[in-house]
């Protein structure tokens, strides 16, 4: 073996320039900036207090204000904010990077809030509680796309989905009573989702484009017989809403009770939900296979899941689920049908799906940080801060925005989404 | 090296490669047949939807009769299909393009409120300026500022992965408030108002009419020129420019152009900036040649519609063209359908969406009407 | 004879603004034998393009609805001297002679609805929010909110408005006269910081409102409706309406087409006021009983101390 | 079981991919199954795993005619099919790959994942498989994902095993233990079909051998009586030599020359480590190692396709480790990628587009910011002529050529430009004999011109064939070298570093 060399002795101290290392240091300089954020732009004229109030005088167990001394808390918020920055410049790695920020966002809210509230109060359960509410279409039409993106078709109609249902809803709750609206909803909902499945997986349109012709054709549709119908016959557009049931001792806890105790059907719905689409998908056989339809259509094809069943029972599902979210708009909030009602809704479902990393329980949170966003902008907007109230409208959409770009930018769809399965 | 046996054979052989090969039946069909079913299924459908509305059949008789009459019945007619057209074929031709780079663009509609708000800016801010240069300076700054709007995505999505659909979507819902706090400002907001709306744009920096000759009435401008120019830059940029052929490897096949050397990044940037700038120009040939000022949602959702008349056109600048005008008359007949006929304009919505669908999938005309067509074979010979 | 109406983007069944101005030209339809259109503008940019086809099918008189549309009309009016058109919500100054603006002073019924708000809380808070801030509808905020102070006034009170604040010119709004859900949600949130009547200034955002209402049960929130009687234009929650804020954008308009049909029309200004009936307070329906009969007599007093101008509505 | 393939025909449009094929499998034997590229031997075992309908002909299962509507209905019958592009779904454990489309299940529609685990343990056991039952697919090397695809056919008790080329992947020592576990399985009563273009293979482990050529059977015989050359023949129509024709080389000034250069992958592990290389001018280098040791992500570093964290490189006395892709081509380095479709060319481009995808900007092809597309086409059409693409016209999109003929395409784009390096991965990969031949002429003709030649492959054959020195990967290291001037390298020992076990022996 002369011709034969050995190589490479190992230098052990080498400074690899790892991509990871890079963002833990941009994620530190963004965690600095902010503490220096809050230790400057929110700092709180001295001796006042934020009053955030846990219980309103009806509710049954009474607790006291959280009283908040503003000044300490935004130094601290401003301390552990420079903590955490340091730290990732010092040894920041993979996993602690996004943990770090996310705290550090969770910090930054704090200290915003309670600089906001400085000197005055509001009711802190009564914007948990409208943060659920809000919360409510957003992580349907979330869910509406995990389950049909992890059978990889792409769902842009969730809108049109989340529109049709709440059409639906109003019109046959007007005429049949609440339930049988709902389930009219769900099952429209699930006809529109049959629909993009038979338009993607059968006639193969481009996915997008199928997707937006829906919502096109639901918004056309709806609107149409609004103004054509709805003005003349006004009975058609006046339908029952579910209202708010507690549930007995849980829902009288504080603060949690009404957040998440005492709420209507579509609330819990929409938390029911979430939990059985993630039990189904990551234990059971169903959710198995249709998670290889997602990945990898043609192994599931060779072990026999029949992948065109597979994806249009699942975009169905979805169909259901952001009909069932749509009918919250009518039947769990106003009753009527109003032309484009939903306002994008749908979109920013698409967003929390994609923000949630494809999870239902991601899903959910993103949909939770849109509400809270939604809710605390009109708390605030009675309080009178110094910030336009389009700005604190606007934060909510820079903060995903942020996040995206931070956090998930690397976080990988289903590695077929978007694209169509030919058999042979 | 030429192992040259004949010169002349290898000559001709090269000769035959090089002949174009013809558009055959398919593609008529593909081009000429599918877009004719699809519009006149649509109008059948949209008949059948009206019917299922309680609407009587004289009345859905005048529709159509109010739709064509709006659409392309008469001069003005044509005069409001074509204003209606000119912002839904810039900014779908900003989408096209992102399209073709392998950019799904959801963001036209903010790009194009902000560069609309720049231009009415621009605008009032420069007066005084002989028109020559100020309308021009005024068409551009709306550009770049939609341009500078669609980079943020551009740029998010190049440096950190980003998804695009996300940032534009977030981009559009912050245009709104955006817009909505500067019209308050008090250097944009109109004297005397509280409402947001922006003081008005100088005559110097107005698109012209070009059919007030005629009749004061007719709201065509001199942005339809703007707009066959955009047509123009657009074919040209994506199918004879250098970056445009770049534009359209990334789009198509983004592994390839890495390997090809093609910086990902840039491309990116500069075609979301390329698409920003048409949809800004969009916006501001709206403010300039229409509106006259900006107000709240003057966008009036034709950034969405434009997704629609992009994909119409299948991101081809001719194609889109024609879509724009499409939709633009639909637009126009579907007001004159309103007024005379009773009929909701919402109807319009139905019919574009079904001209959509159908087109989209040839396979389901097909399935309707296999009559219409010859047994598709399928690929080209090979070797 | 034919009269044309362009509603603004709220829509022809908004239970309020548009409704009430095209009830005025279903009455003169009515009344005497005309014909009546109207084309719903979708968007603000639309306002143009539908004035220009209503131009086109020869109209007799184009009535435009809302101050948003105060710009386009002029430029049309400009461009069309024949055409006789009129404008609720706007008044141009200097007038154009072939524009006639209708105009309410809101405030005055307001005033009275905030009298009315401050002497039937239970809490001792109030709130009010509207759509867009702009003149009409911080008209009717204005008057509510002095309509409370003067309550306080009397009755050394401390009843608190949520929602708007006049010095500052900030309140809350939400940004657009269509989205129900948004109706719901505002007058939660007033809810929640204590408010037990709140008054929605944005068309049929109301309405979302009102449905909370009647889910709460009006000893949580009661609702005081504007622009026509809420308990006629919604009538199936006609029972959360304390009273509405009326502003007889009909009763003005049908004046209007009688002027251009009898030939008396001329550009100008109509101003609707407590004296003329053009705004009041409507009856109060399910509330009849529950309010004193002291606080009903007051408020009459005190409309009839703006009417003679003892009481001034604003500070 | 006995299974029998009576005149089946398929037709993928104007291909005939099978033409009236018979076929018999017996139980404990193994039938190699013989042919080109394209041949049709994945297209007739598709059809009888019922992935694929036939167009005519029937299947017999011990005599009696099945009719598979589906791969479910294959697996029903008996027949598992190991795919020769894994059908594996990387993101999920090997458990769960195993049991997908016959899971265990509790209660609801449960997923029993513990009980599905016990059960692959149980095969493991039977089999000597020795496959980790929790590991994610993406986390296995390739060798133990191959065994994962026969765990899969054996769950299904399959008693028709089809092998479409399982030893692609494999080192010789892991082709050794693999022969064991085919062993096994004869033993077990298993019918099974081994494909491969490996005729040393075939003739080693084969009871029966056919062979396929343009969709039909053109021969079969008894691996005891048959040579090597008699089966290329029948695999061909011809002839064939196994060895390139080459001068000696002359290697003349350093190329390409890398010091220590480490990669990380996503999870900040090395991927390449400390790996340091020279490619002269006038030599070609190959570079040898089972797929996934490094070559990829060497090749992406030499040419810029990804970042490296640490070392250097040279490219003719030019420091290049942070020059971009573009600036690399410019100094003179071509590259014929490993997956062409994933990277070499835009299917929906032109033949024309295609040929300049990468030197599009050149000045001459240039008018101003614009390109000149007259002279682009008539460049294309010269390179289509001169390297024997096949195509009717430059106009055709790209994909519409059979994939010897997208290859020679790529190689003609790379080879046609002024080049210095070569840098040529898998540059056979899919490709027919006769363009194989051509291929390898002409990277040993830019070796003669004076370029360096780089050339990453899998198939050591090509690499012992080809180069004039060898460099071997293993685990993202460098762990020989060789000297293979006149062919003198021993292929045992190359065989054997691949494996990484050199290491061993070396110390
Ligand atoms: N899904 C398909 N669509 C169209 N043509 C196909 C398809 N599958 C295979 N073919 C064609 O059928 C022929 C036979 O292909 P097949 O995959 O069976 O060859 P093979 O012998 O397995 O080759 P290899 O050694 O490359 O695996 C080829 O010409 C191929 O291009
Ligand atoms: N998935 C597919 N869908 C449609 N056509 C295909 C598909 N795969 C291959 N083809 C077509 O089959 C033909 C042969 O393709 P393939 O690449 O398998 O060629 P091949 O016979 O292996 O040729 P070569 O010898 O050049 O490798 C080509 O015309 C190709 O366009
Ligand atoms: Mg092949
Ligand atoms: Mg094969």
């Amino acid at each position: 073996m002369t011709d034969m060399t050995s190589q490479a002795t190992p230098s052990p101290d080498e400074k690899l320039d790892s991509a990871s290392a890079r963002r833990a240091r941009i994620m530190g300089g963004v965690l600095i900036a902010l503490a220096l954020l809050v230790l400057f732009g929110l700092n709180v004229t001295p001796g006042e207090v934020a009053t955030f109030r846990l219980t309103t005088p009806r509710d049954a167990i009474q607790v006291g204000n959280l009283v908040v001394p503003g000044g300490p808390f935004n130094m601290i918020a401003a301390a552990l904010l420079a903590f955490l920055g340091v730290r990732q410049f010092l040894r920041g790695g993979a996993k602690w990077t996004n943990l770090s920020l996310g705290i550090g966002l969770a910090i930054l809210v704090m200290a915003f809030l309670v600089w906001a509230t400085a000197g005055k109060s509001f009711s802190l359960t009564g914007m948990l509680q409208a943060t659920m509410v809000r919360a409510v279409p957003i992580a349907l039409g979330g869910l509406a796309g995990v389950l049909s993106e992890r059978v990889a078709v792409v769902n842009i109609a969730i809108e049109g989905m989340l529109l049709a249902g709440a059409f639906t809803g109003a019109l046959i709750g007007s005429l049949l009573g609440g339930w049988v609206g709902m389930f009219a909803a769900i099952l429209v909902g699930g006809g529109f989702g049959m629909l993009l499945a038979a338009l993607v997986v059968t006639y193969r349109m481009d996915q997008i484009i199928a997707g937006v012709v829906i919502n096109l054709f639901v918004l056309g549709v709806t609107s149409y017989v609004s103004s054509q119908v709805f003005s003349e016959y006004r009975h058609l557009n006046n339908a029952p809403t579910f209202r708010a049931f507690k549930i007995p001792l849980l829902g009288d806890i504080p603060v949690i009770g009404p957040m998440l105790f005492n709420q209507n059907l579509f609330v819990y719905g929409a938390l029911i939900l979430v939990a059985i689409s993630t039990y189904y998908l990551f234990h059971t056989k169903n959710g198995l296979r249709a998670r290889a339809v997602g990945e990898h259509p043609r192994a599931a094809d060779t072990l026999g899941v029949d992948v065109y069943r597979t994806r249009y029972i699942h975009v169905t599902l979805g169909g259901m689920v952001a009909g069932f979210g749509g009918a919250w708009f009518t039947l769990g909030s106003v009753g009527r049908f109003d032309e484009n009602m939903t306002n994008g809704r749908g979109y920013i479902g698409l967003a929390a799906m994609i923000f949630g990393r494809w999870h239902p329980v991601g899903a959910l949170s993103a949909a939770l940080i849109f509400g809270f966003a939604d809710s605390i902008q009109q708390k605030l907007a009675l309080l009178n801060t110094p910030i336009p109230s389009e700005f604190l409208a606007m934060a909510p959409y820079i903060a995903t925005i942020i996040v995206v770009a931070g956090l998930i930018g690397r976080s990988k769809p289903p590695a077929a989404n978007g694209t169509p399965y030919t058999k042979e | 090296m030429s192992s040259g046996p004949d010169l002349k054979e290898v000559n001709e052989r090269m000769r035959g490669l090089m002949a174009r090969t013809t558009h055959g039946r398919d593609d008529f069909e593909d081009l000429v047949i599918v877009p004719l079913f699809a519009v006149v299924v649509a109008l059948i459908f949209g008949a059948l939807i009206m019917l299922a509305t309680a609407v009587d059949l004289p009345t859905i008789g005048r529709s159509f009769v109010a739709l064509a009459v709006g659409s392309v019945g008469s001069l003005s007619a044509w005069s409001e299909t074509l204003t209606a057209s000119i912002p839904l074929v810039l900014a779908g031709l900003g989408l096209g393009l992102g399209f073709r780079a392998g950019l799904f663009n959801i963001g036209a509609e903010g790009q194009l409120l902000m560069g609309g708000l720049a231009a009415v800016v621009a605008g009032f801010t420069l007066a005084g300026l002989p028109w020559i240069i100020h309308l021009p300076l005024t068409l551009l700054i709306g550009a770049l500022v939609g341009a500078l709007y669609a980079a943020i995505a551009g740029f998010l999505k190049a440096t950190t992965g980003a998804h695009e659909v996300i940032s534009t979507i977030m981009l559009n819902l912050i245009s709104y408030r955006l817009l909505d706090w500067l019209l308050r400002q008090p250097f944009i907001q109109r004297e005397g108002r509280s409402d947001p709306i922006s003081k008005d744009v100088p005559p110097s920096a107005e698109l012209p009419r070009i059919l007030d000759f005629i009749d004061v009435n007719l709201r065509l401008h001199a942005g339809i020129f703007v707009m066959l120019a955009a047509v123009a830059f657009v074919y040209w940029m994506l199918f004879r420019s250098k970056i445009g052929f770049a534009f359209r490897a990334s789009g198509e096949n983004p592994d390839a152009a890495n390997y090809a050397g093609m910086n990902a990044a840039f491309i990116i940037v500069l075609a979301m900036g390329t698409a920003g700038a048409l949809a800004g120009l969009a916006g501001a040939t709206q403010v300039t040649g229409v509106l006259g000022r900006a107000s709240p949602g003057f966008s009036a959702g034709i950034g969405f519609d434009a997704i629609a008349v992009a994909l119409l056109g299948r991101s081809h600048p001719v194609g889109i063209l024609f879509a724009g005008i499409l939709f633009g008359a639909l637009e126009a007949g579907g007001r004159q359908m309103q007024v005379s006929a009773g009929v909701s304009i919402d109807l319009i919505g139905i019919i574009q969406a079904l001209i959509i669908i159908f087109i989209a999938a040839p396979l389901l005309v097909r399935a309707i009407f296999p009559w219409g067509f010859r047994k598709r074979t399928k690929r080209v010979g090979d070797a | 004879f034919t009269a044309c109406q362009v509603t603004d983007t709220g829509g022809i069944d908004d239970a309020g603004f548009n409704q009430t101005a095209w009830k005025g030209v279903q009455d003169a339809m009515e009344a005497s034998d005309i014909e009546g259109r109207f084309l719903e503008s979708q968007a603000e940019t639309d306002y143009e393009a539908n004035l220009n086809s209503l131009i086109e099918g020869n109209c007799d008189i184009i009535v435009t609805v809302g101050f948003l549309m105060g710009d386009a009309t002029k430029a049309a009016a400009e461009a069309n001297p024949e055409q006789k058109f009129s404008i609720v919500d706007f008044a141009y100054d200097p007038t154009i002679p072939n524009v006639l603006g209708q105009v309410y002073a809101t405030d005055q019924g307001a005033f009275l609805a905030g009298y009315l708000a401050a002497g039937m809380s239970q809490t001792g808070v109030v709130g009010t929010f509207g759509g867009i801030n702009i003149p009409p509808v911080t008209a009717f905020m204005d008057g509510f909110y002095y309509g409370v102070q003067y309550y306080n006034e009397q009755k050394g009170t401390d009843v608190m408005v949520l929602g708007w604040n006049p010095e500052s010119s900030e309140g809350l709004f939400t940004g657009n006269f269509d989205s129900l859900d948004d109706g719901r949600a505002f007058a939660e949130n007033l809810h929640q910081e204590g408010a037990d009547i709140v008054m929605p200034v944005a068309g049929p955002v109301g309405l979302g409102s009102a449905q909370l209402a009647d889910e709460m049960g009006t000893d949580s929130l009661k609702i005081i409706g504007v622009d026509a009687d809420q308990t006629q234009t919604d009538p199936e929650k006609a029972h959360v309406y304390l009273t509405s804020v009326l502003k007889r954008m009909d009763s003005t308009v049908t004046q209007v087409i009688d002027m251009a049909m009898n030939d008396t029309f001329e550009g100008g200004l109509i101003v609707g006021t407590l004296e003329n009936e053009g705004v009041g307070l409507a009856p109060y329906g399910a509330f009849e009983d529950s309010i004193p009969e002291e606080l009903k007599a007051e408020i009459e007093a005190v409309k009839a101390g703006i009417i003679d101008g003892s009481i001034q509505v604003g500070m | 079981m006995d299974v029998e393939l009576r005149g089946l025909t398929k037709r993928f449009g104007p291909v005939v991919a099978n033409d009236n094929v018979n076929l018999h499998i017996r139980a404990g034997e193994v039938l190699g199954l013989l042919g080109e590229n394209g041949a049709g031997k994945s297209t007739m075992m598709n059809m009888l795993s019922g992935l694929y309908t036939p167009d005519e002909g029937e299947i017999l299962i011990d005599g009696k005619p099945v009719k598979f509507e589906g791969p479910g209905d294959g697996i029903a019958a008996g027949i598992g099919m190991v795919h020769q592009h894994f059908m594996l779904v990387p993101v999920m454990t090997v458990a769960e790959n195993v049991v997908l489309g016959v899971e265990p299940t509790g209660k609801f529609g449960y997923l029993d994942i513990k009980k599905a685990r016990r059960q692959v343990e149980e095969i493991n056991e039977k089999y000597r498989l020795h496959v980790p039952p929790d590991e994610l697919i993406e986390e296995l090397p390739v060798g133990i994902q191959q065994r994962v695809e026969i765990l899969k056919v054996l769950f299904r008790s399959a008693d028709v095993l089809i092998l479409d080329e399982p030893t692609a992947v494999l080192t010789p020592q892991e082709v050794r233990e693999f022969f064991g576990i085919v062993d096994t399985l004869k033993k077990a009563g298993k019918a099974i079909v081994f494909i491969t273009h490996k005729l040393h293979e075939v003739l080693e482990i084969s009871d029966r051998i056919s062979v396929l050529r343009q969709g039909r059977i053109t021969g079969e015989g008894d691996p005891k009586t048959l040579t090597e050359s008699d089966l290329a023949e029948m695999m061909v129509g011809r002839p064939v030599s196994f060895t390139t024709a080459k001068g000696d080389a002359k290697p003349g000034r350093t190329m390409l020359e890398l010091h220590d250069v480490t990669m990380l992958d996503e999870n900040d592990d090395k991927v390449l480590d400390r790996v340091s290389m020279t490619v002269r001018s006038g030599e070609v280098v190959g570079v040898a190692g089972v797929q996934g040791n490094g070559q990829t992500e060497l090749v992406e570093a030499i040419t810029g396709l990804e970042r490296v964290a640490s070392g250097k490189i040279d490219f003719d006395g030019t420091d290049i480790t942070y020059a971009r892709v573009r600036e690399r081509h410019k100094m003179g380095m071509a590259h014929i990628p490993e997956d062409r479709h994933k990277s070499g060319m835009v299917d929906s481009f032109s033949v024309a587009e295609n040929m300049v995808l990468n030197n599009y900007y050149a000045p001459e092809y240039s008018k101003g910011w614009a390109i000149d597309w007259p002279k682009v086409h008539e460049t294309a059409a010269k390179y289509c002529v001169e390297f024997d693409v096949r195509t009717p016209s430059v106009f055709l999109p790209g994909g519409a050529l059979s994939g010897g003929n997208q290859q020679k395409m790529v190689v003609a784009r790379e080879l046609e430009r002024q080049t210095k390096l070569v840098i040529a991965s898998q540059p056979t990969r899919g490709v027919d004999v006769g363009s194989i031949e051509y291929i390898h002429e002409r990277l040993i003709a830019s070796r003669d011109e004076g370029d360096g030649v780089l050339i990453v492959s899998s198939e050591l054959d090509e690499i012992m064939g080809l180069s004039d020195r060898i460099y071997v990967m293993y685990d993202g290291r460098i762990v020989a070298e060789f000297d293979n001037t006149g062919g003198k390298a021993d292929r045992n020992a190359v065989g054997l570093a691949m494996a990484g076990s050199f290491e061993g022996e070396a110390a």
